[in-house]
């Protein structure tokens, strides 16, 4: 199994999930990040990810690897979505075992926050009123131009 | 002169309408760059700096650049 | 659905999934305990539970209750197995689905620790050496000898 | 004399020999009980105290008996 992928298919959660199964391991912890039907008082409708794959690919097996020296766990894997998503879909799945589960909750919660952070994808939504917005980009830009407007 | 490939994505790709382009620049760090940008593409003064990398590495706005570097302008990530 | 059961079948995990999904979520947390091959040095083959059912199932729900109640969650779910149970099985899932992540992760691993603490429920592990003992209840027994053998 | 009934799960069970069974007393709380227990069952003695139910609810060692009551006595749990 790949430990970390980009895919632009829906994630196969019966066939991650076997791939982390190990007899030595008691605990297992999966998060999944569903597409949410409303941010911040919005009506969301859809979205599509844009992915910088040869950076994402890359700090994504290294936040798998990080996990794997911190934490006492025996496997770790995240698969992360590219393109168009529906609602509900997940859009992000992340699975870590262990033998002992306060490892595997430590190490899943540390992959998730990671991805969040470190991994160059930008999530544009599209809203029930017809407007579109890239997340996280809407505070930027408006702290700018109250910027501009004090200067 | 140095000749860099400056790359741009998500809202800073839809201000500046390009998703690449050949550039021309005495800029001597990221930061000097993107400054030069603004009054290329004044829509991206909508927009302040997020993150930058340098041939697929991740940099700092303060790592100097060299002829034939890619430099990627990355706007706040938000995966998951 | 029932927010928690003892159950003496397999746990249908994508059944289980599906009745926690919600477009109002963005996060879903999913632990599962899984019976692990070693406990204590000691090669495990197969395990039971023993489950007073009555007392289970009414600490087993005010423990979601609880979750419900103090995490910024809005759905959540368990299942324990009863009888006996082969390696890998698992013997305990819990879900939890919610508008963000942290409050998930956090109410997920609540749940469980409760469950493993107050369901009137006990697992006796069947040995390769032919052996067979009740988890945690060794060292009580030790304790008490050695108590004995002082007085 | 009170009139109960005790029930025996699992390593206790084992020991006792019994699920459950009636049992005729002068103990005042479900601690007293247990002691008493260890004398028509000497196997417990290889076992401390660990949880006591009365009637379907988790109770205290200290918890007063009353004639009808069912006592439950539980080993440490070890669920999940």
């Amino acid at each position: 199994m790949n430990p970390f992928e980009i895919s632009s298919r829906a994630v196969d959660l019966a066939a991650f999930r076997h791939s982390l199964a190990d007899p030595s391991c008691g605990g297992y912890v999966v998060f999944e990040g569903w597409v949410r039907d409303h941010n911040e008082g919005r009506a969301v409708q859809r979205l599509a990810y844009e992915v910088y794959e040869p950076l994402a690919m890359k700090e994504g097996l290294a936040i798998i690897q990080e996990a794997l020296e911190r934490f006492d766990i025996s496997h770790a894997r995240a698969v992360h979505r590219a393109g168009e998503l529906d609602l509900s879909e997940p859009a992000v799945a992340v699975g870590v075992s262990a033998a002992h589960r306060d490892a595997a909750f430590r190490a899943c919660r540390y992959i998730i926050d990671e991805i969040k952070h470190r991994l160059p994808i930008w999530k544009k939504e599209y809203y029930a009123d017809g407007t579109a917005e890239w997340v996280n980009c809407r505070q930027c830009a408006t702290s700018h131009a109250e910027h501009d407007s004090a200067a | 002169m140095k000749q860099l490939t400056v790359h741009w994505f998500a809202a800073y790709r839809e201000a500046t309408g390009v998703a690449s382009e050949p550039v021309q620049t005495d800029a001597h760090t990221a930061a000097e760059l993107f400054d030069e940008m603004l009054s290329k593409h004044p829509a991206l003064s909508a927009y302040h700096r997020a993150l930058v990398a340098i041939n697929d590495e991740m940099a700092d706005w303060t790592s100097p650049l060299h002829d034939g570097d890619r430099v990627l302008f990355f706007p706040p990530v938000a995966g998951g």
